[in-house]
């Protein structure tokens, strides 16, 4: 994954320097890698216990839109008081995003709903929650603290990006130094033998979903942190992208494999890609045919170079499944 | 700000010879009728400025990725971009950075926004809606029951439209009522087409529908024309010619109405070069382009214009269109 | 209980809860009827399933892939692009074409991207998410980049001709309400995949692949073969449903039918097939995609506001789903006889 | 009936092979699973295979079977020879395998998974429910079973599983058919059923090759015996050479000591487990007994008898209606695993595969599954201590595999088993409750694990051994539990637990 990052930025840097190289450039990938991002490592983490979570980008515009919404309205009788209260409500947001993902946890483990089903039914449900709050409108204003920090540089490197570091790094140690990381890969693995291992299946599912909520609030923060605007429909082109950076970046959708690192990378490599083909002047659609060529050539030489190292294919998705995760 | 809008950063106005000058016109999205349409004027405007002046887009019309063209844009650092938002709130942001970096920014369905030089509409939107539900009124012979029907709920100008219809008819056809909120089509015909055959059993005596995307009014006219009503109910509202030709022929359609996206584009590029060139918008300022020769200041606002670019479809005067 | 009892149970509820499914469509549609009697009337109801039509055809595709333990998001793509295709194909030949050269040339054509999916699916043993993911950029790329990007409304004769035929007509209140007759080629093909399913070879096959490939191979069925003809099938199919689309619509529009993936993989899942493979069943689809159908298309009637509608859906598909998944509990529960029986997963 | 049959053959020598493998070399990366073995099989024979876990068996079988390609070597079959088979050519030269994982199709019912392979291998192109359904109630019926053949086999037993592989192999009218270790899951009378159509095959000169590590059945069916070590062919000969002992010694290359050894439990304190009336209606009835600190309890019975069920409802999996659970003099309620587990018992279950395994996952992943709260510091896990239990039981059960990194589906059936042993181990319960411990063992590992069990109870451990294998009872158990129909039939302790006892204790 990481030669396939490499490669991309040299392709690129190759074809033209000036522009792609321009820091300008640089950062514009890096401002928009966050929240692509979060979103990957979110379906990564549903993924690993086989399941997935299609509502993240609705979860992560009901958080921008609480943000949004509070800020104003508080703003509208004490600008100041708003200000001041930026933390509180930027944790408001981010509660949201726990909440919906709680209820997935809840209609997944206790119910007991196809992850797919589940998750695809509260989409809808958060998303139409949104629009009826938002009236549909786009909803403007965000506390200064956050459209700040959304425009703050750190050595030359976005804070937004810094966020998605640090995100990575947290998510890593909870998916493979903890118990619960734990838990959650061998759940994937096999929730029969993981049940008579005295794993908390509902509990193990019910903390999955919250945190991969918790990441879509995290999202959401970035939304109106890169402009001050919150609404229902943004961001829904994210959905397949996310899954599509997930698998790519070596995650099983059957579950028990996947890495923190190889979304990272993942993200980065599609992200530099499609500003690369935007400023070689591709149409829109070219780059979906690229985009989907890189796909498939990508997965066709691990296939090929991997399909030595691991002989028997039980399923065909367990082709990606490498375990490099412990 | 009206106008001047290249006074900071590196294209300093007036010296630039229209050769060098690149503008990159940024569109909801490529590869559908309307702004295909609207790229044949950008390519006009290219050929009679030698302007080197390109239309790109995304493949849906999703806020994010229209940010992210934009975002990339930035480092090619064009004279000027011209955009059609899909959300113009959520491009504030970028066009800021756009602006600061001395690049000119017109803005197109969009009056309102701040972070642009000027905003070209072909009207104001109050003004297109009310047109539509004028027509609507007196196709309903001043009485009756209609629905109208949006792209999305999110869509601002097709919101603005149905809501300046619905103003017009508390006005000026008290005898007219909208049976329920706007209805979602998702800017997808096959879904306008179930809401109208469901509209049409929860209420039988409709005499009404008002369309807002462009295949919406094609949708409710499949229904109409099953139900075989098409004499009894009026449809109008913003289309396309070739989407609606067929059903203006048949009468299923009563009136279509848009503006040429082709002008609409050539006009906010020129737009853009009068202020690149150092000059600015203002109230008559003639933009060479049929339906803006003189523009007008539209109220609540410091730098949006519009035109007077409304067309009228319908059954007699479809065949002149060839888009 | 006794054991033919709960046989007897077992076969009402179906192999796939089938029953159950049926069960939540009976209770949902009285409950519209009580909130709204207008919903049952033969125009609701043919509305239903005219609308029904395209998804349920779309659905069977996708079901053959599911069963076989894969994933299939690529099917709107090749159904807009072999409809859209053909109709650019048939305008540029000027020939009319009838029903047969429009049916050969998008079938082909939706054969041949279905191939492109299988062949890559069987031959590198990749995973079909990403394969369909990626294919399915590609097509859509190629049809709007190369194909053509205009909203096309003059169809060739073979769409045209079926585009306002009735199959039959009752009178209802003042008008006449007619249902489509393209209901019936959309039975048709139920019937023939749920056959190709049930009592063939290849269909064994599918479900042998989607239990265990491994196993699968062991018992001698040639696993790539059947692959790289599933995704063909899955494709035709594709096709199928964009001609019926299109036909429908009575307009060729490029980004029709695109972004509904989902929506349909859900259906066919919440028709009792296992997104992990082997299980499914035509009935179960039609089923799912029905009531899918009869929530999108009621709302109205309710009564309910747009601004509530999509929360609405959700609603209903969580509950619809949450009731099954409870009630599939309920029947995996263990019976005892003195003989062990081991729970399922 | 075997012993004169036996003496009746003549051997391997003079008869003509129908299928001979050659020389197979096979390695799996590193693994070098079979070097040059030799395989002859004999119309009308059956053929043991014997070996410890690991030696290559199965491999061997899956090269015939052409699940598996060799590096070197060829098939010969009536004088043709293959440098590899496949699967469908397998079965069409009349080649079926009963493999050690069964390899059926969960989703689908008993009937079909009988008939799919003859289906296949007819080159039908159609199928039809109704027509193959009478053909699987004849093997069924000729098999004397009861199996529902409407029921999905997710839904059966291991041993209805098992049956059902069995009844898929032997539908087929073939000319070799190979078990692998077909008994495991089966009990006695079942056993014997199999071996009477076995010796019908034989009339009809099918050539049978026959993979148990239960000695006495190879014995009992063999006219040829071929032992494997380590990948190598040890010795290959006619049954009337070999004895028990034999056997055991060519496979493991020293004696194994299989007789009875127990030390005495801690009767002197309260027990760790006490049962009193435990029932939960149509499974078990009024089950009481104790269990002491370094006791290990027999349980045994006939499949179905409930003996599984008790196990499952004092772990959690079931949830028992009536009576009381005592862990420690503590009254315990058990509704779920967990709570089982957090009073201190675990349970080493009856399906390996599914419900003891993470296949996919490493040796390590699997052996610290259970035990992951005990190596928390700070929330945290610590790598250290968890590095340690592993290498412990990686190397206290002497588990087969190249590192501890090595996936489990990688294992062979006996190491897989002592991965989920240490799994348990890696926890230190106070009560062990182990389903068919030594199932698909060889009995050099049996009398390891044996010896491991006995360890851990003379450590205080109390252990629960549920088992149809007699002579396992007899050899470690301090007392015997027969359970008939959801009760506790009769109790056998000290001396009088004898195979003889206990055989007919179940049978009664
Ligand atoms: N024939 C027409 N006349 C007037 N306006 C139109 C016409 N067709 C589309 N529009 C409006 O022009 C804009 C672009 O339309 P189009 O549907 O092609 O793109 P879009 O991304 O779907 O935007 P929208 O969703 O707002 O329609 C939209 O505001 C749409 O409502
Ligand atoms: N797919 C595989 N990948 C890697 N190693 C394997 C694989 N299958 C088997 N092995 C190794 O090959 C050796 C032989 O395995 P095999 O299953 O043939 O043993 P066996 O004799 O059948 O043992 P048992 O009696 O326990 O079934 C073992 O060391 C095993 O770890
Ligand atoms: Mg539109
Ligand atoms: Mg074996």
């Amino acid at each position: 994954m990481l030669v396939l990052t490499l490669l991309a930025f040299a392709i690129f840097t190759a074809v033209k320097p000036r522009v792609f190289l321009n820091p300008l450039n640089l950062q514009n990938i890096a401002i928009a890698a966050p929240e692509i991002g979060l979103l990957a490592l979110a379906i990564m983490l549903t993924m690993l216990t086989g399941g997935i979570d299609l509502s993240i980008v609705a979860i992560a515009n009901l958080t921008a839109i609480t943000i949004s919404s509070l800020y104003t309205a508080i703003g509208a009788t004490d600008a100041g008081l708003a200000e001041s209260l930026a933390p509180v409500i930027v944790l408001v947001g981010l509660a949201v995003g726990a909440v919906g993902g709680y209820v997935n946890g809840l209609l997944v483990s206790r119910v007991g709903i196809t992850p797919i089903l589940a998750t695809l039914g509260t989409m809808q449900i958060f998303n139409g929650i949104a629009i009826t709050w938002t009236g549909g409108k786009t909803l403007y204003g965000a506390p200064a603290m956050l459209t700040t920090f959304g425009r703050t540089v750190i050595a030359g490197i976005p804070a937004l990006f810094l966020v998605l570091v640090a995100a990575a790094i947290v998510l890593a140690v909870v998916i493979n130094k903890t118990a619960l990381g734990a838990t959650i890969r061998l759940q994937g693995a096999n929730p029969v033998a993981a049940r008579f291992s005295g794993i908390r299946t509902d509990r193990t599912l019910t903390s999955t979903y919250v945190m991969s909520g918790l990441l879509a609030g995290l999202a959401g923060i970035l939304f109106v942190s890169r402009n001050p605007t919150a609404s229902a429909d943004y961001g829904s082109s994210y959905v397949l992208l996310v899954i599509v950076i997930a698998v790519l970046g070596g995650t099983n959708p059957n579950g028990g494999f996947g890495t923190v690192l190889g979304v990272i990378l993942a993200t980065l490599t599609l992200q530099i890609v499609s500003s690369g083909f935007n400023i070689i002047r591709l149409s829109s659609y070219d780059y979906a045919i690229a985009q989907g060529a890189i796909l498939i050539i990508i997965m066709v030489i691990d296939q090929v170079t991997s399909g030595r190292r691991r002989r028997t294919v039980p399923k065909i998705s367990d082709a990606l499944a490498t375990p490099t995760e412990s | 700000t009206t106008g001047g809008g290249g006074s900071a950063g590196s294209a300093k106005p007036g010296d630039v010879k229209p050769e060098d000058m690149t503008m990159v016109t940024v569109v909801k999205l490529t590869g559908v009728g309307w702004f295909d349409r609207m790229e044949e004027g950008v390519k006009n405007f290219a050929d009679r400025t030698s302007i080197d002046a390109r239309q790109v887009g995304a493949d849906d019309a999703s806020p994010e990725k229209q940010i992210q063209i934009i975002q990339d844009l930035l480092p090619q650092n064009p004279t000027a971009i011209t955009v059609v938002p899909n959300s113009p709130e959520s491009l504030e942001n970028v066009l800021g950075k756009a602006r600061d970096q001395g690049i000119v920014v017109v803005s197109h369905e969009a009056a309102g926004m701040k972070n642009v030089d000027a905003d070209i509409e072909a009207f104001d939107n109050a003004s297109y809606g009310r047109l539509i539900g004028e027509n609507l009124a007196e196709c309903m012979g001043g009485k009756g029951t209609y629905a109208a029907f949006v792209g999305g709920l999110t869509a601002k100008t097709h919101m603005d439209w149905v809501g300046a219809a619905l103003d017009y008819m508390k006005e000026k056809a008290p005898g007219i009522t909208r049976v329920s909120d706007p209805i979602e089509s998702k800017e997808d015909e096959g879904v306008a087409y179930d809401r109208a055959k469901e509209i049409l059993a929860k209420y039988p005596d409709i005499k009404g529908f008002q369309g807002s995307a462009g295949t919406d009014v094609a949708g409710i006219a499949r229904a109409v024309q099953e139900a075989g009503k098409q004499d009894s109910i009026c449809v109008m509202g913003t289309s396309i010619p070739s989407v609606a030709k067929k059903y203006l022929e048949d009468g299923s359609i009563d009136k279509a109405f848009l503006w040429d996206p082709a002008l609409a584009g050539e006009a906010q590029l020129s737009a853009a070069k009068i202020i690149a060139e150092g000059g600015s918008i203002k109230e008559g300022t003639d933009l060479g382009v049929k339906g803006y020769e003189s523009l007008n200041p539209i109220e609540g606002t410091t730098n949006a214009f519009s035109g007077e670019a409304t067309l009228i479809v319908d059954k007699d005067n479809v065949n002149d269109f060839n888009f | 209980m006794s054991a033919t009892g709960t046989s007897r149970l077992a076969a009402l509820r179906g192999s796939n809860n089938e029953g159950v499914l049926a069960l939540i469509l009976v209770v949902l549609v009285i409950a519209m009827t009580i909130v709204n009697s207008d919903f049952l009337s033969a125009g609701t109801l043919f509305a239903i399933l005219r609308s029904s039509i395209v998804p349920t055809v779309l659905a069977l595709g996708v079901l053959i892939v599911i069963i076989s333990g894969g994933i299939d998001v690529s099917f709107p793509a090749i159904a807009i692009f072999s409809a859209y295709t053909t109709v650019v194909l048939m305008r540029g030949s000027g020939i009319d074409a009838g029903v047969v050269l429009v049916l050969v040339v998008s079938l082909v054509i939706g054969a041949l991207l279905g191939l492109v999916n299988g062949g890559l699916i069987a031959r590198f043993k990749l995973p079909t998410l990403i394969v369909t993911l990626g294919t399915q950029g590609i097509f859509k790329g190629i049809l709007i980049a190369y194909v053509g990007s205009r909203y096309i409304a003059e169809l060739p004769l073979g769409m045209r001709m079926f585009s306002t035929q009735s199959l039959l007509t009752v009178p209802a209140g003042g008008e006449n309400t007619s249902l489509h007759v393209l209901v019936v080629p959309a039975i048709v093909l139920c019937l023939l995949v749920n056959f190709l399913l049930r009592n063939t070879m290849f269909g064994r096959g599918v479900y042998a692949i989607g239990n265990d490939t491994e196993a699968a191979r062991r018992v001698g069925f040639s696993v790539m073969r059947i692959q790289v003809i599933l995704y063909v099938v899955a494709g035709v199919l594709a096709a199928f449903g964009g001609v019926l689309h299109v036909t429908l619509t009575r307009s060729a529009n490029p980004q029709d039918l695109l972004g509904t993936e989902l929506d349909t993989i859900a259906a066919v899942v919440l028709g009792g097939a296992s997104i992990f493979g082997g299980r499914g069943s035509v009935l179960g689809t039609m089923l799912g995609v029905l009531l899918i159908q009869v929530i999108n298309n009621s709302l109205i009637l309710m009564g309910i506001p747009s601004a509530w509608q999509r929360t609405a859906v959700g609603l209903l598909l969580v509950i619809g789903v949450g009731v099954q998944a409870i009630s599939a509990r309920r029947s995996s529960r263990r019976v005892f006889a003195h003989r062990e029986v081991v729970a399922p997963a | 009936m075997s012993s004169e049959e036996a003496s009746g053959s003549s051997g391997t020598g003079d008869a003509v092979p129908i299928l001979e493998a050659r020389n197979i070399v096979k390695t799996y990366g590193g693994v070098t699973a079979l070097h040059g073995v030799t395989l002859r099989l004999t119309a009308g024979h059956v053929h043991a295979l014997a070996g410890e876990n690991g030696c290559g068996k199965s491999t061997l079988i899956k090269i015939i079977s052409g699940a598996e390609r060799p590096d070197s070597g060829e098939i010969v079959i009536n004088g043709v020879s293959h440098a590899h088979m496949t699967p469908k050519g397998a079965i069409q030269q009349g080649i079926q395998v009963i493999y050690q994982d069964f390899s059926l199709f969960p989703g689908l019912t008993v009937a079909e998974n009988i008939v799919l392979t003859s289906a296949v291998a007819e080159k039908r192109t159609l199928y039809s429910r109704r027509q193959s359904r009478p053909a699987a109630q004849q093997i069924v019926d000729d098999l004397g079973l009861s199996l529902d053949l409407d029921q999905e086999v997710e839904r059966l037993s291991v041993a209805d599983k098992q049956l059902t592989a069995i009844c898929r192999a032997l539908i087929n009218d073939a000319r070799v058919i190979i078990m692998d270790e077909p008994t495991t899951a089966l009990t006695h009378s079942e056993v014997q059923r199999l071996f009477a159509l076995v010796s019908t095959l034989r009339a009809r000169g099918v050539a049978l090759v026959f993979v148990s590590h239960k000695l006495e059945e190879a014995l009992q069916v063999a006219q040829d015996v071929t032992i494997l070590r380590n990948g190598e062919l040890i010795i290959s000969g006619p049954a009337t050479d070999f004895d028990r002992r034999s056997i055991s010694h060519y496979m493991t290359g020293r004696d194994v000591d299989e007789s009875r050894l127990v030390n005495p439990p801690r009767y002197d304190r309260d027990p760790v487990l006490s049962v009193q009336d435990l029932t939960l209606p149509g499974a078990f009835e009024n089950i009481s007994f104790d269990l002491h600190a370094g006791e290990i309890l027999g349980l045994t019975g006939l499949l179905g008898s409930g003996r599984s069920e008790i196990a499952e409802a004092l772990f959690g999996v079931l949830r028992a209606e009536s009576g009381r659970t005592i862990v420690d003099g503590k009254a315990t309620t058990i509704h779920g695993i967990r709570d089982a587990i957090d009073a201190g018992i675990g349970y080493v279950p009856e399906d390996r595969l599914t419900q003891g395994l993470f296949l996919d996952k490493s040796i390590a992943d699997n052996v610290i599954a259970s035990s992951l709260e005990r190596h928390r510091r700070r929330g945290l896990l610590d790598a250290r201590t968890i590095a340690a239990t592993i290498t412990e039981q990686f190397q206290r059960l002497r588990i087969k595999a190249p590192n501890v990194e090595a996936p489990v589906r990688s294992l062979s059936g006996g190491n897989a088993q002592r991965v989920v042993l240490a799994k348990w181990l890696a926890n230190g319960p106070k009560i062990l409750m182990l389903n068919g411990p030594t199932v698909g063992v060889d009995v050099g590992s049996k009398e390891e694990i044996l010896t491991i069990l006995r360890a851990q109870a003379a450590a205080g451990m109390g252990i629960i051994v549920i088992s149809d294998d007699v002579p396992e009872l007899v050899s470690v158990c301090n007392r015997v539990l027969v359970v008939q129909q959801g009760r506790i039939s009769a109790t056998y302790s000290g001396d009088d637990i004898t195979p003889e006892a206990i055989q007919e204790g179940m049978a009664a």
